[in-house]
């Protein structure tokens, strides 16, 4: 994690004190998925605030942020960067990964810098830049607070995101994080990364089993749901909940010493500010910054709750 | 060789069936024959038994009420329906083959029979269309959205030869198209759309339809219904050339002059009974009318003694411009006076009433002045025309004027409905209104529970007249008032009409049926190309006078 | 007359064979807490598809439900929490954000029916269109993120949803009341007649003196209206609102009232058949809760036979009566 | 004259105008590469929607077409994976998974089409189950994730997606193609003249002695065809699929169909106005990524103006012709 943090420091400083003039105007072209659930919301939010820091520095720095609600559309979103704006780099959060291959490597092979942003491309070679956000870490750290605070031994429900990669991966991480302990997992549902779903899912998971010690909910939107279904049942007391992403909401209960939520574990939508700085530095300075840049998934506790608490930010 | 397939319970039945009276056992030269034949809708019986006939070459009329089982039993005849009971002998391929077929091996030929029983359950439309039968229902059966030659060769479309076999031969389609119509002198474009077509030009359609499927009976349900004199002469030309090909003509009507004028037999039915077969020769129109009626029938038209001088004036349009006409219209009516509105199909009478009512806008720009009973009066709505005591009945109750997959009750009080009507419905007083209005106007149907699309072409338009009536308007515009509908509750409305009159409400009539304008009106308003012509009133109101404007011989008195 | 029963009791039949389901795959099924999270739950869906009845009902359709409840309950939360620097009196405030709601609303409803009517594009482009919108709008309100109702206004809100009268949850009752005065409406008045008329044949309706404009833009404001009552009680939930609020709702109050045996093209609706629609795709998503029988991956799966299989049995028992 | 040209001409309108806005927006607009993009792409949809012309004018409606793309991919990609163990020649195991892509396709709107006819289940009850039964499925063959294509066999069969003739990308061709076959059926054969006449009025085609329920089901399996095509096309593109592949394009292609003119209740369809409403779809994607004007969240609000107001200018310059 200390690299990481480093290295953002090094690559902003730089940027802010960047003062000699481009010869030619640079385009990074930044394709995301759109705001459709908080965590994307952050997400949106962090990029939109980081084009318009880098623009502000760099007057000849051109960022084009551009959303997409598909993969076949995030697909179009890459040929209209590279048809349309010309873009010398991209940075891109892709949808799914799969899909996004292909059509990022028609990119690379115009000549495009490519920076890919949490979830890899399914084959190695094309990104330059790799800021990576763990999945599997993420799932593991939880499912190991999860053991360790149950003693070992207990039972818990689990919600999940969507079908997908990203939820597969987390989910075994997690699961592996509980072999060989006691921990039960009495059901897995899907919610969807979605509030509503998560305090629907909780409702029917609470009248199902009588005996929870502990639930996953894996997001933190979804957490959100599930704290009220527990409330409703009152049984805040038997229970407690580890979420996931380091919404500020969240953060601020742990921060508060909530016992429903002690802890939560980050997966910030801020590594979009990380993977546009690395690019832009690239562009501007070119300094050499190929590799990959693995962020950790740390857990958030009522101690270290405040260094990523930030309450101007909508996620 | 005759062919025989018995259903179930029929064995015994055949034999010895032969139906002396009237000359109605399927004879030799029969083209379509039903016997003891028995037609259910759920658990009400709608026809007890019929015998019936068909000769090659010849034109048999079916009469009755309202709601007697005319179109009911065309349709069974036509493969539409299935009977419950009775048998039904078919004989078209034979007889066109020139081969009339001796004896069989079963007792069916022995009764002379040389046609073929077919089950209801075999008798579906497609064999009856395969086998030649075609019937026009009383009801249009096209599709709006399609030009009219895609109407008339629907099902049965043409395509080209060799390759062009995967394709439509639309101009051929066409082409034939406007020989069917000219067949019928009728000149609209085989391209448009039936959507825009007038009643009347959908009837022709209609026909032309059955033009194109080389038909060996053709069964016609009222026709002449919605058709002008002209038009209907046009048909007749039609179906005597049939005839004489050896086609075999069932007609439905219930004007009786064009029966007498065409048929060679009459078959006539009483709710859901046979009556009798009959040569039409032996038959005047007051035995067709007392022989479906049932009883003697009063004058058709009832005497309605004119306005006196000083009654006031109900109605005074001024300036009234229809869109798409040449030249504003101005008229007035008065309290108990009946003016009728003549002229061709097409000529404006529906669009000049209904802009004055408000269903349609009037010609942007122009300026009217309404008058109602004295009052000036602005109608942009046709719920302002309620509220000032008009009442008006359209003329395409199918389209226009039911409900037609609604009940009974619903379809009656839709007009009226605030009558009805507090905060909440008052289905009490609506009922016992609809109960009093199925008596006032004689609307028969075996089961009230049946949506208003089930009752009898007739009847339908009684419960429209009942439902536009409803209101009690002071103003009633009555649009072919009395299309479709049986001599003897014809009679039964000209006589309401004129006790509406007679309590002092204006009424006018727009109409295609000579004889009821003549027979009604107090004064008669002649329309040529969507203005008026002529206003004729007393002794000037005959025939030849209204067609003179009609036809634009005689322009008004400028 | 037994005919009839079965034509109207289809979808309590669909109803009915789904909870003896629910019975049967866990015993939690029955308790007194299950049962009312289902009727609070499929208050919301049962709600807006009330609405949905009189649209579709009318020969109309609107798809913009589900964006429009994102955007009101966004609007709501956003007044709410600038008016707690004013007003001291949570109750007061709660009572103005519900009377914006009900304005908000309609106003959208008006907008769908007036375009529909005046404009006269088709239903479904224009609901189409608002609902890109509004869901828009919610999100460029709240950033990408999620709007948060003020927490301590939140918690005294809360008690709208939360809160029981004779054992059952307030949402319920709610749903109750206007499912009784939307069936009163539809079944008893002038104005059910004429959606009635205008979806059954919209010239035979024009030629009875009514305002077909009229009739359907109203059924749209209807719609509004209950779309503003389901997020009146949705709020309290969980008092926020995103992008992702009501998503789908326009599929799911459909399909409820279809379910019900209204019929898509018009001329045909019942809010009885509504009620037991949404309650039976609510059940639906339960009774999967409730069991670990059926893979996740699958849950879509099951929905959709079920769902195929309930309107099925229902047309079924209403062929039979033809 | 001049009125029949405005008829047809309506969506023509639009899309110009949607030109020459882009032309306005972004020189980059008219460039050869952009150009070619964006026919590209909206062969997807296009082509889907070309079916979808066929079941709305026979007056049904079919939402699942997304997920049966989804579904479709799934089984090709499955499928071309293992035949990769068995067969040395790529070309015949596309070839085969075309094959395959077809017969799926074409039994799945079977079932939607028996479903609708036989079953008597409303279409969009049908539609919106089958939706949902797809969509689960290729998650659950997924497990969850994704299903990527063999890479070495994607590389090839790319080319499909990527390769050109005469300047233009296959897609373009095969999309062009399926729209002269499209406008052939419908308009100049007697299958296409009975779609209208079955969409105008179901009881006159059963009297008109047209197989009213062969000509609906044949409709659906045109559709799962085209769904099939556009798969075969989509896939080399992508080379995966998941549970989220072609989600929404069922909204995509009915809007393109009645952006186009074709009436959602039935009895009017043109191929014509469908390919160019799917253009139109595409262009205010493409649009909006031209330029940054307007903030990212408001996309779908833009997105939906520019449909309702691209179907007024259509629509209104219809009504000038009454
Ligand atoms: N589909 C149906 N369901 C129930 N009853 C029906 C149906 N069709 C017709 N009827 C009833 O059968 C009876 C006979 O109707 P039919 O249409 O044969 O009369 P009609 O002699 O043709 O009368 P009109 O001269 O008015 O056309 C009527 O009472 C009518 O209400
Ligand atoms: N919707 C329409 N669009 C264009 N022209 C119309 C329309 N309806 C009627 N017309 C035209 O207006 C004129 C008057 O038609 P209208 O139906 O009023 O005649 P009519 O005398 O009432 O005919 P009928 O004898 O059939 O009742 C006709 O020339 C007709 O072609
Ligand atoms: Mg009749
Ligand atoms: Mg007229």
């Amino acid at each position: 994690f200390a690299k990481r943090s480093m290295l953002t420091l090094a690559a902003s400083s730089l940027l802010l004190a960047a003062v000699a003039p481009t010869l030619h105007a640079q385009t990074i072209g930044v394709s995301i998925p759109a705001a459709t659930h908080g965590w994307a919301g952050g997400l949106n939010f962090h990029a939109e605030q980081t084009k318009a820091r880098l623009e502000g520095a760099n007057p000849g720095l051109k960022v084009v942020l551009v959303t997409a609600n598909s993969a076949s559309e995030q697909a179009n979103d890459l040929e209209d960067l590279v048809a349309i704006h010309r873009m010398d780099a991209l940075v891109i959060l892709p949808f799914e990964s799969a899909p996004l291959t292909g059509p990022v490597r028609n990119a690379k092979r115009r000549g495009v810098f490519v920076t890919v942003v949490d979830r890899g491309l399914s084959e190695s070679g094309i990104h330059d830049v790799y800021v990576a956000g763990n999945n599997a870490e993420m799932g593991r750290v939880s499912g190991e607070y999860i053991k360790e605070r149950l003693d070992g031994s207990g039972k818990i429900v689990v919600l999940r995101g969507m079908p997908t990669v990203i939820d597969e991966q987390r989910f075994d991480g997690f699961m592996s994080a509980l072999e060989g302990s006691n921990v039960e997992v009495l059901d897995d549902q899907y919610a969807n990364w979605n509030r509503d779903d998560g305090f629907t899912v909780m409702q029917d998971f609470l009248s199902r089993f009588s005996e929870i010690d502990a639930v996953w909910a894996q997001d933190d939107d979804i957490a959100i749901g599930v704290i009220q279904a527990v409330r409703q049942a009152r049984r805040q007391e038997e229970l407690f909940i580890v979420g996931g992403g380091g919404m500020k909401d969240i953060v601020k209960r742990v921060m508060d010493g909530d016992e429903l939520t002690p802890v939560d574990v980050l997966y910030p939508p801020s590594m979009i500010s990380t993977a546009m700085e690395l690019t832009a530095l690239k562009l501007i300075s070119d300094t050499p910054i190929e590799g990959e840049y693995i962020l950790g998934s740390p857990l958030i506790t009522r101690e270290n709750a405040e260094d990523y608490y930030f309450p101007d930010s909508p996620f | 060789m005759v062919q025989v397939t018995i259903d179930d319970a029929s064995n015994t039945a055949i034999a010895g069936t032969a139906h002396e009276s009237h000359g109605n056992t399927p004879p030799r030269d029969s083209l379509l024959a039903v016997q003891k034949l028995k037609k259910s809708y759920g658990d009400i019986e709608v026809l007890h038994g019929i015998d019936f006939a068909l000769r090659r070459g010849e034109v048999h009329a079916i009469l009755g009420e309202n709601g007697a089982g005319k179109s009911t039993l065309v349709k069974c005849l036509a493969g539409f329906e299935a009977r419950n009971e009775g048998q039904l002998y078919v004989n078209t391929k034979q007889e066109f083959s020139g081969a009339d077929s001796g004896a069989g091996s079963s007792t069916i030929a022995d009764n002379a029979v040389s046609a073929q029983l077919i089950t209801a359950k075999d008798w579906t439309h497609a064999a009856a269309e395969a086998a030649g039968v075609v019937l026009i229902h009383q009801e249009f059966n096209l599709a709006e959205q399609l030009s009219v030659a895609e109407n008339i060769f629907l099902g049965s479309e043409l395509r080209g030869r060799g390759l062009a076999s995967l394709f439509l031969d639309k101009k051929q389609m066409i082409d034939l198209s406007r020989d069917y119509l000219a067949t019928l002198h009728c000149t609209i474009d085989p391209a448009t759309l039936v959507s825009s077509l007038s009643v009347a030009d959908k009837q022709m359609v209609e026909i032309a339809k059955t033009l194109a499927k080389d038909a060996r009976v053709l069964i016609l349900d009222e026709p002449t219904a919605v058709l002008t004199q002209k038009e209907s002469a046009a048909l007749f030309e039609l179906i005597d050339r049939l005839r004489g090909r050896g086609v075999g003509i069932i007609f439905i009507s219930h004007k009786l002059e064009e029966i007498e004028r065409i048929a060679d037999r009459i078959t006539v039915i009483r709710d859901g009974d046979l009556v009798g077969c009959y040569p039409a020769a032996t038959l005047s129109k007051d035995d067709m009318a007392r022989l479906m009626v049932g009883r003697e029938l009063s004058s058709l038209y009832p005497k309605v003694p004119a306005p006196h001088e000083s009654a006031s004036v109900a109605l005074s349009v001024h300036g009234l411009h229809v869109a798409g006409a040449s030249a504003p219209e101005s008229f007035e009516l008065r309290r108990g006076e009946i003016l009728a509105f003549s002229g061709l199909v097409g000529s404006g009478r529906t669009a000049l009433f209904e802009t004055l009512v408000g269903l349609r806008p009037a010609r942007s720009g122009s300026e009217s002045k309404i008058f109602v009973q004295g009052n000036e009066v602005r109608l942009t709505q046709f719920a302002d025309a309620r509220a000032n005591g008009i009442a008006y009945l359209t003329k395409d109750r199918k389209g226009s004027g039911l409900l037609l997959n609604k009940g009974l009750r619903e379809n009656f009080s839709l007009f009226a409905l605030a009558q009805f009507a507090g905060v909440l419905i008052d289905t009490r007083a609506e009922q016992s209104a609809f109960d009093k209005a199925v008596d006032t106007f004689d609307i028969r149907m075996r089961d009230t529970g049946v949506v208003a699309g089930n009752l009898s072409g007739g009847n339908q338009q009684k419960l429209l007249l009942a439902k536009m009536l409803e209101t009690e308007p002071d103003i009633v515009i009555v649009d072919e008032p009395t299309r479709g509908i049986d001599i003897g509750t014809k009679s039964q409305i000209y006589h309401f009409l004129a006790e509406l009159a007679a309590a002092g409400k204006a009424l006018v009539i727009l109409s295609s049926d000579m004889s009821e304008v003549i027979g009604m009106a107090h004064r008669v308003a002649v329309m040529h190309q969507g203005n008026i012509a002529g206003v004729l009133s007393g002794n000037e109101i005959t025939e030849h006078e209204i067609m003179r404007y009609a036809t634009g011989l005689k322009a008004a008195a400028a | 007359m037994t005919k009839v029963d079965f034509k109207t009791a289809g979808p309590f039949i669909a109803l009915i064979a789904l909870f003896i389901l629910g019975i049967f795959v866990n015993d939690a099924f029955l308790s007194a807490g299950n049962v009312s999270n289902i009727l609070a739950r499929s208050s919301f869906i049962g709600i807006v598809a009330i609405g949905a009845t009189f649209v579709i009902t009318t020969g109309g359709i609107d798809l913009s439900v589900g964006s429009m409840a994102a955007f009101i309950s966004g609007c709501m939360i956003l007044l709410m929490n600038a008016l707690m620097a004013k007003i001291d009196s949570f109750v007061t405030i709660i009572f103005l954000a519900i009377v914006a709601s009900a304005a908000i609303g309609a106003l959208a409803g008006m907008i769908n029916g007036l375009l529909t009517t005046k404009a006269k594009i088709e239903a479904f482009i224009v609901t189409l269109g608002t609902m890109g919108i509004y869901r828009s709008l919610v999100t460029y309100m709240a950033d990408g993120g999620t709007l948060s109702l003020n927490f301590t206004l939140g918690d005294v809100y809360s008690e709208v949803y939360y809160g029981t009268l004779l054992g059952l949850p307030y949402p319920v009752w709610v749903f109750l009341a206007v499912a009784i005065i939307g069936y009163v409406l539809l079944n008893m008045t002038v104005f059910g007649r004429h959606c009635f008329a205008v979806g059954s044949n919209e010239s035979v309706a024009h030629y009875s003196a009514i305002n077909v404009d009229r009739v359907k833009t109203a059924t749209y404001i209807l719609q509004g209206l209950c779309v503003s009552i389901a997020t009146i009680i949705y709020v309290p939930r969980l008092g926020s609102a995103s992008g992702q609020t009501g998503i789908l709702w326009e599929l799911e109050a459909i399909a409820a009232v279809i379910i019900g045996g209204t019929m898509l093209k018009g001329g045909y609706g019942r809010i009885g058949g509504t009620v037991v629609g949404a309650l039976i795709l609510t059940l639906i998503g339960n009774i999967l809760n409730l069991t670990d029988a059926v893979s996740n991956y699958l849950n879509g799966a099951v929905q959709g036979v079920i769902v195929i299989v309930a309107v099925y049995l229902q047309r079924g028992a209403w062929r039979a009566k033809n």
